[in-house]
């Protein structure tokens, strides 16, 4: 039992905090009013994913994927580079939709005064009826 | 990696982001997204992803922070509740 | 013999292109009309000239494209397809003649969309009759269905438009599940062409199945009116005469007759649905519908309501003929399909007639009305008649072969009831015919003779297809109908 | 290498390039935008139709970026199923943006040049995620084609912007599932280039890992595709967005998202996978038709014309998910595998694109929003309205359209794959019904009521006005309209031709689905 | 920082050192930029993260000398120019590769571009090419952001664009 915790609660808990982290942002995207509030959930997601990203190109003992030749004929182990270009881009991706995000924050707080999606939607279905 | 430091930092990760998504005040939900980009950005050099750190802590921290307080500028720092 | 020939398709085209020219020239309602005439005429004698032949026992196919293995998007004509045909063409000749005068006796509006919608139905209802599948017959089945909607709905009043939705409503829904019968049908057999008698790989499929697929098929074919669907159709009386007479008494009605023809004959085959007991769920269905549609047309006071009840009972005579399952009980069937167009139509245009000269649209304002109209209600009297089955009217013929099916059947209660029925059907037309003639008028309006008998476009019509009404009976070979119809049922084969 | 081959990437490269052209030369002159547009997806749109050639004549084409090998480098491959989709998507584009000149005069006077700018950066994105063959480079286009879609809705401004910011939202999340299930398979193998998967994968399938990834795979498409439960943003973006890109939204956004769901299940993993491991398509199957069956019943509920067409994208969400889940358990030649569902990727991009045409057609002319203003409209804009009667007719089903098609080959499907699925044929019936009920409403609406104080047997002696929308509008709302028909009629003919349908049979073939059971 | 509190549009109640130490760092910002985008071949860094370094050298002027002052030295219309340069310049680099080999190369193949005569070298000197290209679109890219972000336009006629990527 005791072996069992350790192998899979407390050796991958970089995983299980990046899961932590995601239903953190999770449940601010979803349950939060606050329009910002929101982006911010999206952000801390994101961000945990890349956590996850990077846990999976973690090598015990390894070193920056910044390498000679000679250094790996000395059998230097470095860590897989691959995943990092992945999060590079992601990152961007990220930074993007922020952006888009917030734009779409500022026009709405023009058109209603508010950032509280329950006001808007209030709002809407005034002018409507 | 060191393994103490690692769990610390990624605790405090945990704790920022839950105070982040629960405070009243805006700016400091968006200051603490930048404090928890940054060490987030001190975890992966840790994990010896060097570049993805500095991308983290340049984007993450610098240039999300400048926009969301720029969006905050035009909008409210108070959350209703 | 399968003849390849291009003539169903010019058949087919002429109202297609009719429709063209009578969008084009929608401004000069003299040349539009002749555009409609024009192309019913041409798309008659196309027909016609099939018949020689057919009656030499040639089928005449066409094929446009193989739309599924085994399944021809194409028209093949046999015999039943071909009086189906020649009905409906040499009908629409009359009724465009008609429609000129009714037309242009209310002054109606939207004239161009109902010609153009004309001819798309005929187009329809043409296509149904070439048919050489069931795939082939659900395109133009659908396409029935939704260019009669503008016709049905033509007033845009309020209550035309209840049962234009309501027409819809009933036929596209049963569309479904006619494209489930297809389909399913093409499943169990792997083809759905119409062969005589039956599609032998069908029997293989489970009792079960067979069953439950051949009540998906009836109930898509609603457009026959079979009780308890059939409250489209008096409600669909809201329709310009015209369009009653040629849609609802012909086009549309039959159209689902003669699917249901087409489903039991050369479908599932006698044979097989004498051998899973079908025969007496459709009689059953039709004797039901039979009398309590003749039942319910007494209660009508409306001229046009009463005579589509009369309609939905005289639709169930077809289909009680085709459940009796025996050559005669057959050939009455098909029989009646041309007689009772020509007997129906006659009726409806003497009710449109009354309506276009005196404004009357229900039965107990007519009285004395035979003194002013004369030949109108003449024309009225000899359709009723032939609708009660008494001679010299051809509705004799018909209903004489399917008693002697009945007869053949060895069923007497089957017997009893198309005797009921008979009476009903004397019971509701007589009255007409009784007030019309014999009741003294009220009001001064006749005493002036203000009414007077509509016109010539609509008058001539209506004795035409009276006296082809009588000729049909005198010599029921007139058109070669009674060949063809002979063609049809001995090409059945089996226990037929 | 023949100058073919290097068309995937000057696709997406000229596509790219002409957003930021369209950018740069906007500041002088706005009007031009508009021609680069076209310009550009018009050439987009020859070059799919070279590479669809290729594909079929010669074969897949395979495309390394930067010349490096593929499990290092980004790999573009296009077979069958990516060129067709690439050239529906780029001739709907196509239509769109020709439609797009005069209403966006119209509607954004003063943000044409952003416009085009972010709609060529939609068509990139869609195109990029059509031709890849990375997975990761998928999901960097999918976002891009994302962020310029949810751009362009917000564009309208007011409710619009809620309704991009839900979208975001939901799309970010669905983004970020897809990017979880990548990085799943890239623990476990260690490529993210499809063909190396799909050779790395089959070992692993018992692997919980990789059958996480593909849940994970599944919901995050599912919410980009918006299938039922998950649709929920679709309704407000679809019907606030401008209408040509309400047409891109339902006609080729959400379809594209279908297509990599498709990708991933049958390029990615494998018909293997699927049927033994993670049997997900059969529960695929009854959420789809739960979805058809909601989505129909909400469309009939509402009174706004656009917001009724989106529900009743949800419906055909609905079918095109159906077939794609029955696609796993028919054999027969004709009907099996992906052909339906692929059939009506195409049908339904010509209807709804058509109807969200005609929608947008009604408010360029005169704001006309809810079902109710259309009252006898068909007098003054004859031709809009029999466009818009030509696509409702063919979303009913009425052969010989394409929406008939469809339906016949999906109810076949569902009886070739037997069992309990044959319920869906009364699920499909039904949906029919419900779609006659909500379309006949507006087609009875335009037609046949008649307007205030008209009432009896007035003769409209004072004929109304024509007072159709300008050419360039009308024309694309034609075309779509007419090929409803045309198409359905190819549909049905194509068969007997060349055997089946040459595209989607080398699709099929390509999985492995469909074949004939022994 | 561009908060509710400060009126960032007309720069008052500025600090005298805030600009100072602002007029001594934007350089040196820049000059890090240039490094973290031409050294991204061989080490940390690269054409995106020196863009973004490069970007918020503006953002430390903005929020030192206000919206106004900065959008007058850096416009809209240079902005716009400048990521579409960028894309250009990567773009017409893969394009050239193509171009060069005749068709035998595939895009962004840099060894075929005759920059030198050693292939290695042509593909290294590509890649910064390219690099350079990514750097300063983005640059721009977040540069106009920002700049849009905070930037309430009452009066003037520019089009609200939004993160292109």
């Amino acid at each position: 039992m005791m072996e069992w915790l350790i192998e899979e609660l407390f050796a991958k808990y970089n995983y299980w905090i990046s899961i932590v982290l995601m239903l953190i942002g999770f449940y601010a995207m979803i349950a939060k009013d606050n329009l910002i509030k929101k982006i911010i959930g999206l952000n801390i997601f994101q961000t945990a994913i890349f956590l996850f990203y990077i846990s999976l190109g973690d090598i015990t003992g390894g070193t920056e994927p910044i390498v000679s030749e000679e250094m790996i004929a000395q059998g230097y182990v470095y860590v897989n580079p691959l995943p990092h270009v992945l999060i590079l881009t992601a990152i961007v991706v990220g930074v993007a939709t922020t952006a888009v995000a917030l734009a779409l924050v500022i026009l709405m707080y023009e058109e209603y005064g508010t950032i509280e999606e329950s006001e808007i939607i209030e709002l809407e279905r005034e002018r409507g009826a | 990696m060191i393994f103490e430091l690692d769990l610390v930092l990624l605790f405090l990760v945990v704790i920022i982001a839950i105070v982040a998504i629960t405070t009243r005040d805006l700016l400091s939900a968006i200051m603490l997204l930048c404090a928890y980009s940054f060490l987030m950005a001190v975890v992966w050099v840790e994990m010896h992803s060097v570049d993805v750190a500095f991308t983290e802590a340049a984007v993450g921290a610098g240039a999300t922070t400048a926009f969301l307080i720029a969006a905050l500028s035009r909008t409210k720092r108070w959350e209703k509740k | 013999m399968i003849v390849e020939s291009i003539s169903p398709l010019l058949a087919i085209l002429c109202p297609v292109i009719g429709s063209i020219f009578v969008a084009l020239f929608g401004k000069w309602p003299n040349i539009r009309e002749c555009w409609t005439m024009l192309a019913a005429i041409l798309q008659c004698l196309i027909v016609f000239s099939m018949v020689p032949t057919i009656l030499g026992g040639d089928i005449i196919k066409y094929t446009f494209f193989t739309a599924f293995p085994n399944v021809d998007f194409g028209f093949s004509i046999d015999a039943f397809g071909l009086i189906f045909a020649i009905t409906a063409s040499f009908l629409w000749i009359l009724v465009s003649s008609y429609s000129i005068g009714y037309m242009r006796g209310l002054n109606e509006h939207a004239q161009t969309r109902y010609y153009f919608f004309f001819c798309w139905a005929i187009f329809g209802a043409v296509g149904v009759a070439f048919a050489g599948n069931l795939l082939t017959m659900f395109v133009f089945y659908e396409i029935l269905t939704v260019s009669t909607y503008p016709l049905v709905a033509h007033d845009q009043t309020p209550e035309a438009l209840f049962a234009g939705r309501k027409y819809v409503a009933y036929l596209l829904t049963s569309g479904c599940f006619f494209l489930a019968a297809v389909i399913l049908t093409y499943h169990f057999a792997g083809t759905t062409d119409f062969t005589n008698g039956g599609i032998p790989n069908l029997a293989e499929a489970s009792r079960g199945a067979l069953m439950a697929l051949f009540a998906i098929s009836l109930l898509g074919f609603m457009k026959a009116a079979w009780m308890p669907f059939h409250s489209w159709l008096p409600t669909a009386m809201a329709a310009p005469t015209p369009v009653s007479a040629l849609l609802h008494a012909v086009a549309v009605v039959k159209a689902g007759v003669f699917g249901i023809v087409r489903v039991v004959c050369y479908i599932y085959g006698i044979d097989l649905m004498s051998d899973l007991g079908l025969g007496v769920v459709l009689a059953s269905i039709a004797a039901f519908t039979m009398i309590v549609a003749s039942l319910m047309a007494i209660a009508q006071d409306n001229l046009k309501k009463r005579l589509a009840y009369s309609t939905i009972s005289q639709l169930s005579y077809i289909l009680f003929g085709v459940a009796l399952l025996n050559p005669m009980g057959v050939e009455g069937a098909m029989l009646h399909v041309p007689f009772h167009a020509f007997m129906k139509i006659t009726l409806f245009m003497c009710a449109g007639a009354i309506i276009v000269a005196s404004g009357k649209t229900n039965i107990s304002e007519m009285k004395g009305l035979g003194r002013v109209m004369p030949v109108t209600m003449a024309a009225f009297a000899i359709g009723a008649l032939g609708m009660s089955g008494i001679p010299p009217v051809c509705g004799f013929i018909s209903k004489w072969y399917l008693a002697l099916g009945t007869l053949e059947a060895h069923s007497l209660i089957l017997l009893a009831v198309l005797m009921i029925s008979s009476l009903l059907d004397i019971v509701y037309f007589f009255p007409i015919i009784y007030t019309a003639f014999f009741d003294t008028p009220e009001g001064e309006e006749f005493g002036n003779s203000r009414i007077k008998e509509a016109s010539i476009f609509m008058l001539v019509p209506l004795t035409l297809t009276a006296i082809f009404s009588i000729i049909f009976c005198l010599f029921p070979n007139t058109f070669h109908i009674m060949d063809l119809v002979k063609l049809a049922v001995a090409g059945l084969g089996g226990g037929v | 290498m023949l100058i073919v081959e290097h068309l995937p990437v000057l696709l997406i490269v000229i596509s790219m390039l002409a957003a930021f052209t369209i950018l740069i030369v906007g500041w002088w002159n706005k009007k031009t935008s508009f021609f680069i547009s076209f310009a550009t997806i018009l050439v987009q749109f020859v070059m799919s139709i070279f590479i669809l050639r290729h594909v079929m004549t010669v074969g897949t084409i395979y495309y390394w970026f930067g010349g490096w090998a593929p499990p290092w480098g980004i790999e573009y491959v296009i077979d069958a199923l990516n060129a067709y989709v690439l050239v529906i998507l780029l001739a709907l584009s196509l239509i769109c943006v020709t439609y797009s000149k005069r209403s966006i005069e119209h509607e954004l006077p003063d943000k044409i040049v952003s416009f085009y700018a972010l709609f060529q950066l939609l068509v990139t994105g869609l195109c990029g995620v059509t031709v890849t063959g990375d997975i990761f480079n998928m999901y960097v286009f999918v976002e891009i084609f994302s962020l310029a879609a949810y751009a362009l809705i917000a564009s309208r401004g007011k409710i619009a912007l809620k309704a991009s910011f839900t979208y975001l939202v939901l799309g970010a999340l669905g983004a970020c599932f897809f990017l979880l299930g990548i990085g799943f398979l890239y623990s476990v193998t260690g490529t993210l280039n499809m063909h190396d998967l799909s050779i790395l994968l089959p070992p692993l399938y018992g692997n919980r890992v990789v059958q996480a990834a593909f849940v994970f795979f599944t919901v995050g498409l599912c919410v980009k595709m918006a299938l039922f439960p998950v649709h929920t943003w679709l309704p407000d973006a679809h019907s606030f967005a401008p209408s040509e890109i309400s047409a891109m939204l339902s006609g080729i956004i959400i379809e594209v998202s279908t297509y990599a769901f498709i990708r991933v299940c049958f390029s990615v993993y494998s018909l293997e996978f699927i049927i033994e491991y993670v049997p997900i398509f059969d529960f695929l199957c009854l959420v789809a038709g739960l979805g058809i069956i909601i989505g129909s019943v909400l469309a009939i509920a509402q009174y706004n014309l656009k917001r009724m067409l989106a529900y009743s994208s949800v419906s055909q969400m609905g079918y095109i998910m159906l077939a794609v889940g029955l696609s796993v358990s028919t054999h027969h030649a004709l009907w099996g595998g992906l052909t339906p569902a692929l059939m009506h990727i195409l049908n339904h991009a010509l209807m709804k694109g058509c109807l969200f045409l005609v929608a947008g057609a009604f408010i360029y002319k005169a704001e006309l929003w809810n079902i109710s203003d259309l009252q006898g409209l068909a007098k003054k804009m004859p031709y809009t309205c029999a466009a818009f009667t030509l696509a409702a007719i063919s979303m009913i089903g009425v052969p010989p359209s394409v929406g008939f098609v469809s339906k016949v080959y999906i109810i076949l499907a569902c009886l070739d794959a037997g069992g309990w699925k044959i319920i869906f044929v009364a699920v499909l019936l039904l949906s029919t019904l419900l779609n006659l009920v909500y379309f006949w409403r507006v087609i009875e609406m335009m037609y046949m009521k008649r307007g205030e104080g008209e009432e009896g047997h007035s003769h409209s002696s004072s004929p109304v006005k024509v007072d159709e929308i300008p050419l360039s509008m009308l024309i694309p709302v034609l075309t779509l309209a007419i090929l409803c028909i045309v198409v359905g009629i190819i549909w049905l003919m194509e068969i007997p031709i060349i055997g089946s349908f040459p595209i989607l049979d080398r699709v099929n073939e390509l999985f492995g689905l469909g074949v004939y059971a022994p | 920082m561009p908060s509710k509190d400060t009126d960032t549009g007309t720069g008052k109640g500025r600090s005298i050192i805030v600009e100072t130490v602002t007029r001594l760092m934007v350089p040196f910002i820049q000059l890090f930029a240039l490094y973290v985008i031409i050294h991204g071949a061989g080490g940390p860094g690269g054409g995106f993260q020196g863009g973004v370094i490069f970007a918020s050298s503006f953002v430390l002027y903005v929020v030192a000398f206000g919206i106004v002052k900065a959008g007058n030295r850096f416009s809209e219309r240079a902005n716009i120019v400048l990521f579409s340069t960028g894309v250009y310049l990567y773009a017409g680099v893969g394009l050239l590769c193509i171009l060069f080999s005749y068709g035998a190369a595939q895009f962004l193949n840099y060894g075929y571009i005759p920059l030198t005569h050693h292939f290695e070298e042509n593909r290294a000197l590509g890649m910064d090419l390219v690099e350079v290209g990514i750097g300063i679109t983005v640059m721009a890219v977040i540069t106009s952001i920002f700049f849009n972000l905070v930037w309430k336009r009452e009066n003037e006629e520019i089009g609200e664009r939004e993160g292109e990527d």
